[in-house]
């Protein structure tokens, strides 16, 4: 913990927190050593950060599984088995896995099209994805849809429509219904920095917050939409600024750091489950492949920044180390973890490959629910 | 039994409604302490509390959207537009996420879209158009017009029951419409009793054998008006409500066709893109052999709806537009 | 002036100036107290406003004349005068009079549903918002729109759409084409407490800041969205607190007080000129009316609060007061200038009704412009 | 005179109105420094600078209202819209502000909205729509839907060059389509010299005297080629593009269903709500007497476009459904 409860709390930004806005200044230029904030905008104290081994060594085969589909994945789409287009969340899978792990299996997750980790914590089966991005029968979506547009009803995670932004509302809603129902769960949502110029994230994040609903919300700041630079987004120094226009606390949180997403994202899911009302995150990580398969994304992405978070800030590498030099884990077991990760995703996909194509006869079925 | 004006048997459905069923919810603008635009929910928040009422922030997106998310969670939403011309700003919510969530599989989506339509009185472009033709082609979504007091409680309390996203469009000219000055035909009882009107069946209005008048909305007035002059000067003119937009009676539009050989398809909607084109081109195409002259059509002008008097009343297609088109169609 | 050019100057808030944040906190139960605060959230210094006689007597008769038009179409409205509704923006007066008269004729104008005083300073005669209203040929678009959807070519004002929020875009689009232009000409635009909700208005500024363009955002705060109190509308303290979330100057007006509204809006349109981007300023006022003339009002609104500030804020009266404690105008001269402004609405009603009505045969001309 | 593809063309119209009116701008998504998702406007940015060619948020609606905003102060936006599916974001700024400003005496708002449109592959339910039947019935509107590089080049000028607001539909699947690939009547050169394509001018692709088979967009290759197929079986269907949605060119259809009484309308856009169900309707109106067969349209289902590739396949109206509905009216 950063400090006491109050230091974290819910209630929005005061006087000498605020002192610190500076900080912000260029941000941007400095993403690389980026330091992260708390609600009132001090640096996190990450001593108390959990050296809890189970809790470690499941995040860590989360993270790992999650690399590993994508990459089973992206070459099963190289082989012709993914018709259309892939996204994929390489660089925010410790941002995505840490966060959703928080959820209670009763809660719900409502993700954006590159949280594969945030499917895999929330326990949406490797066969189901790699079936719904082959197009076939068996996927959760029977082929009608395909890519991130994805969601697995049995694990409580919706699927988002491709129109970004509109998420946001939809989880707050999701958030509305727990609130009502009074049972103490929350729910978590993630929007791109892309994503927050769209209306639909102001709307629904003001909706949230003036009806105090129990959501989580996570900017997923991979410095780029699709071609688009940081600074063609926005002009604000940080999107964590947001946060008290909503009377919200934001943190700005290091997304390549599993645990201290672990711990900021756990402490605001307690603090959404007690009724004291939303939270910002921004996550910042990078994009670390193109936009989708198909982009050239050297034409606009520089490589050589690119090349330098993918050497000091890869979340799967950091975790390595991070419970390597903690004695969390020895490097045999890290290496297992690894190793399961990919067999459990090479075995998913034969098992997806397997499954037949939908019948087209049964086309014109569901379009009503009866 | 009992005569109730339009805006009270809304009022009734969604009070019944709500007091039957928990997980039912009201958002909208200025719905909750001022009980809205049109004072259908007056009262509902010191009933059923803050949490079931909400007074939304103006962010139509941000609160369908919310809606949605909480029918996904096991509510039953119903979201009140102030107006069904601000519907624009909740398309991709509507037509992409909710009516598309369950054949993606993604469950069903209980939802009512609560839509206050067309010209009331120089109400100007904006807050008097109609909106079936926005979402017509949309597969997944029902689309209620009630023209009746009986229509609109029996047919809110389908809307509520059924599982799938439904727009159920109310017509402000009605809300008050004075009982006494409603065609018979217009004023059916209204049970005080529990009671469901089925989507997708037309009601007849009027019979007759020589012209089939189908309609819906606030034209059937007109249409009316229309069949009790072409009535006075011999024309036989059927006329058909047909309730429920999505799914449409289309059995009832051919059969009636087949009967009288003629078609006049009227709306308050603009033609061009109008929901007529749909029922016309069925007959084209199913009655063909039936057709005894060709098909007419009449909407609103091809015009933003124009404010000044004499403007909206050249743009509206009126009962003197209808009986004009009739009688050509007569004399063919 | 608060202080020197750079405590007022287009860069966002930083340290000690957001130390004062915590001003804000119950900001709404104090709004009849409110102290103006400049970008850096001082308190703004107010002993250096205009005593220039001109100015504050063309201010005062466009004032004066504001209320007269309003006065005026009310009762036209009662007389049956009036198709359709009626909105009016009694007590903004002083906020949309004296921020549309740092204009120059060549600049434009994006008012909202309520800023008849801004059309009227920026020269919309009365007689044309008179036919407008009325429905007639002689009005700005022919009888084909009515009540405030209303704009005037010849002067540079846009007519707004129904739509709340679409107006930020189009005042940002308005200026992007200033910008292009290149000839140091700025932009002006309103939108209400309640239009703040609107995705539109986020995307609007977001738009506006990352482009710098020459843009001034007035947030007319009049309290209510027309049945909707603010605390239904936002949780954060102050709307200002949304200026640092889009990198722009955020200020803090008292909107009954005329003079202070020009210097600061005049402040910033010189900042857009200059090439130094958009400022939001947010204007506290209170709707001293229904919302259009049909709403009964008295069902929701406080009428006991609304009654004094009509008693101590009504921004007549406010600044009647002002000129004459600042010796600036004799009791004379300020009852001349309301009786000029009555007879100015009265021979504009008078002659508005001589128009006749658009006719029938043309309601299908100008679809399409050749 | 050249061969050059689709994408081409529009690419080189957009760059040369660049280079003769300084006042044409682009906006959107991705369009500055990455020269857009199909790589429309690459190196616009550096040629024409970050002032008229501009990356903008993801905000649609915000991005469209600031072209309006530009166009009412003196300049000729075009939009870039990454796909047609997006444009809902901007509805009411096209339908409410955009097509109303001039008919409100407001002046003309001179912009074209760029829409990427209609299947490609396994796009789904979101990158797949055919935006036409959301604006059809907006009045102030035009709607161009150029099916060969020769009207792409030429109609996007007369677009840009417009005094109103135009919906540019550009189907995705031509962009890089294989010009050896394409039927011949699909590939007239196209000018290196600046030319026009009038808007509401249909094009006959094929004369034939059997049956009228009326069409735009991607669907007038399955047309032809059901056309070659049936010429094999010895029924001679005439082929129309109609080229311009809106305006659209009804003496075209009309002539041609008078010449051969029989009339099909094929679009990819599923038919409920569809522009096919206008086309018709005009039919049944104004060529009644000529018609010896029921009228027939073809479009895609009644569902969301799915995404697997056999269920797409179902989906869309293809080539051999076309040429089933033809033998079908052949026989009638
Ligand atoms: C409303 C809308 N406009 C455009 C797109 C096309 N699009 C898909 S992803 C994307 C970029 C998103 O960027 P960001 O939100 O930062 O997410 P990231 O892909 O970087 O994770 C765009 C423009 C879309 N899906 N929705
Ligand atoms: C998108 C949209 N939704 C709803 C309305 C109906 N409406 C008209 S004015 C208004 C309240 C506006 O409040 P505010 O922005 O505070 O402006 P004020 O009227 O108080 O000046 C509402 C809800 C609208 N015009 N547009
Ligand atoms: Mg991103
Ligand atoms: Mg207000």
């Amino acid at each position: 913990m950063s400090g006491t409860k109050a230091e974290t709390s819910g209630s929005p930004v005061t006087r000498e927190d605020l002192a610190r806005l500076d900080y912000f200044e260029d941000l941007r230029d400095r993403y690389l050593s980026i330091e992260s904030l708390d609600a009132r905008w001090h640096p996190i104290d990450q001593a108390d950060l959990t050296s809890d081994r189970d809790t470690c060594m499941r995040i860590h085969h989360l993270i790992s599984l999650t690399r590993s589909v994508e990459e089973t994945l992206d070459s099963a789409f190289r082989s012709g088995h993914v018709p259309g287009t892939a996204f994929f969340g390489r660089g925010n899978e410790a941002a995505s896995v840490a966060s959703a792990a928080c959820l209670d299996d009763e809660e719900w997750l409502i993700p954006m099209h590159r949280n594969c980790g945030a499917h895999i914590a929330k326990g949406h089966p490797p066969v189901s994805i790699m079936a719904h991005f082959f197009g076939r029968a068996g996927g959760p979506s029977s082929g009608r849809d395909g890519n991130f547009h994805m969601g697995y009803r049995p694990r409580k995670i919706t699927q988002l429509i491709s129109h970004i932004g509109t998420m946001v509302p939809i989880a707050a809603g999701v958030a509305w219904a727990e609130k009502l129902r009074g049972q103490g769960r929350a729910a978590l949502t993630y929007i791109g920095d892309g994503g927050t110029s769209a209306g639909d994230v102001h709307e629904g994040m003001n909706f949230a917050t003036v009806q105090k609903l129990p959501l989580v919300i996570i900017i997923d700041n991979n410095q780029y939409a699709y071609k688009t630079l940081l600074k063609e987004q926005f002009a604000c120094e940080s999107l964590v600024l947001r946060a008290p226009g909503y009377g919200m606390p934001g943190y700005l949180v290091d997304g390549t750091n599993a645990l201290l997403m672990h711990k900021i994202c756990g402490e605001a899911l307690e603090r959404a489950r007690a009724g004291e009302g939303p939270t910002l995150i921004e996550s910042v990580t990078i994009r670390a492949v193109g936009h989708s398969v198909y982009d050239k994304y050297s034409d606009y992405v520089d490589m050589e920044l690119l090349n330098r978070w993918n050497e000091e800030r890869d979340p799967v590498k950091r975790l390595d180390a991070y419970l390597l030099a903690g004695g969390i884990a020895t490097e045999d077991e890290i290496g297992e973890s690894h190793v399961r990760a990919r067999k459990e995703a090479e075995e998913a996909r034969e098992e997806a490959l397997k499954m037949p194509f939908p019948d087209p006869e049964k086309v014109e079925d569901d379009v009503y629910a009866p | 039994m009992s005569q109730i004006t339009y805006r009270e048997a809304i009022s009734t459905a969604l009070w019944e409604e709500m007091e039957r069923d928990e997980t039912i919810l009201l958002v909208g603008e200025d719905i909750g302490l001022g009980g809205g635009a049109f004072y259908i929910t007056k009262g509902f928040q010191e009933r059923f509390g803050r949490g079931r009422v909400v007074d939304a922030p103006l962010s139509e997106a941000g609160f369908t959207g919310a809606a949605i998310g909480a029918a996904l969670n096991g509510m039953r939403p119903v979201v009140e537009f102030q107006f069904a011309d601000f519907v624009t700003e909740s398309y991709k919510m509507i037509v992409d996420f909710a009516a598309g969530n369950h054949y993606r599989q993604m469950g069903p989506v209980p939802i009512v879209f609560r839509l206050p339509a067309a010209a009331l009185t120089s109400a100007g472009p904006f807050h008097s158009q109609n909106p079936e033709p926005w979402f017509f082609g949309a597969p997944g979504l029902k689309i209620a017009a009630p023209a009746t007091a009986y229509d609109a409680k029996g047919m809110m309390k389908t809307a509520i029951r059924d599982n799938n996203p439904v727009l159920f469009l109310e017509y402000k000219k009605l809300y008050n419409y004075p009982i006494d000055d409603l065609p018979e035909a217009l004023r059916p009882d209204v049970p005080e009793r529990d009671y469901t009107v089925s989507f997708g069946e037309a009601r007849v209005l009027r019979e007759g054998s020589d012209i089939s008048l189908i309609t819906f909305g606030t034209s059937v007035i007109d249409a009316l008006e229309a069949a009790v002059i072409l009535g006075a000067e011999g024309v036989e003119v059927e006329v058909i409500d047909m309730r429920t937009i999505l799914p449409f009676d289309k059995k009832a539009i051919l059969d009636s066709v087949e009967k009288t050989g003629k078609l006049l398809i009227l709306h308050e909607a603009r033609l061009r893109g109008g929901v007529a084109g749909e029922f016309a081109s069925i007959v084209a195409e199913e009655a063909f052999e039936s057709l005894d002259a060709p098909i007419r059509r009449l909407g609103g002008l091809d015009t933003p709806v124009p404010m000044s008097p004499p403007l909206e009343k050249a743009y509206l297609p009126g009962t003197e537009k209808v009986a004009a088109a009739l009688r050509e169609l007569a004399a063919y």
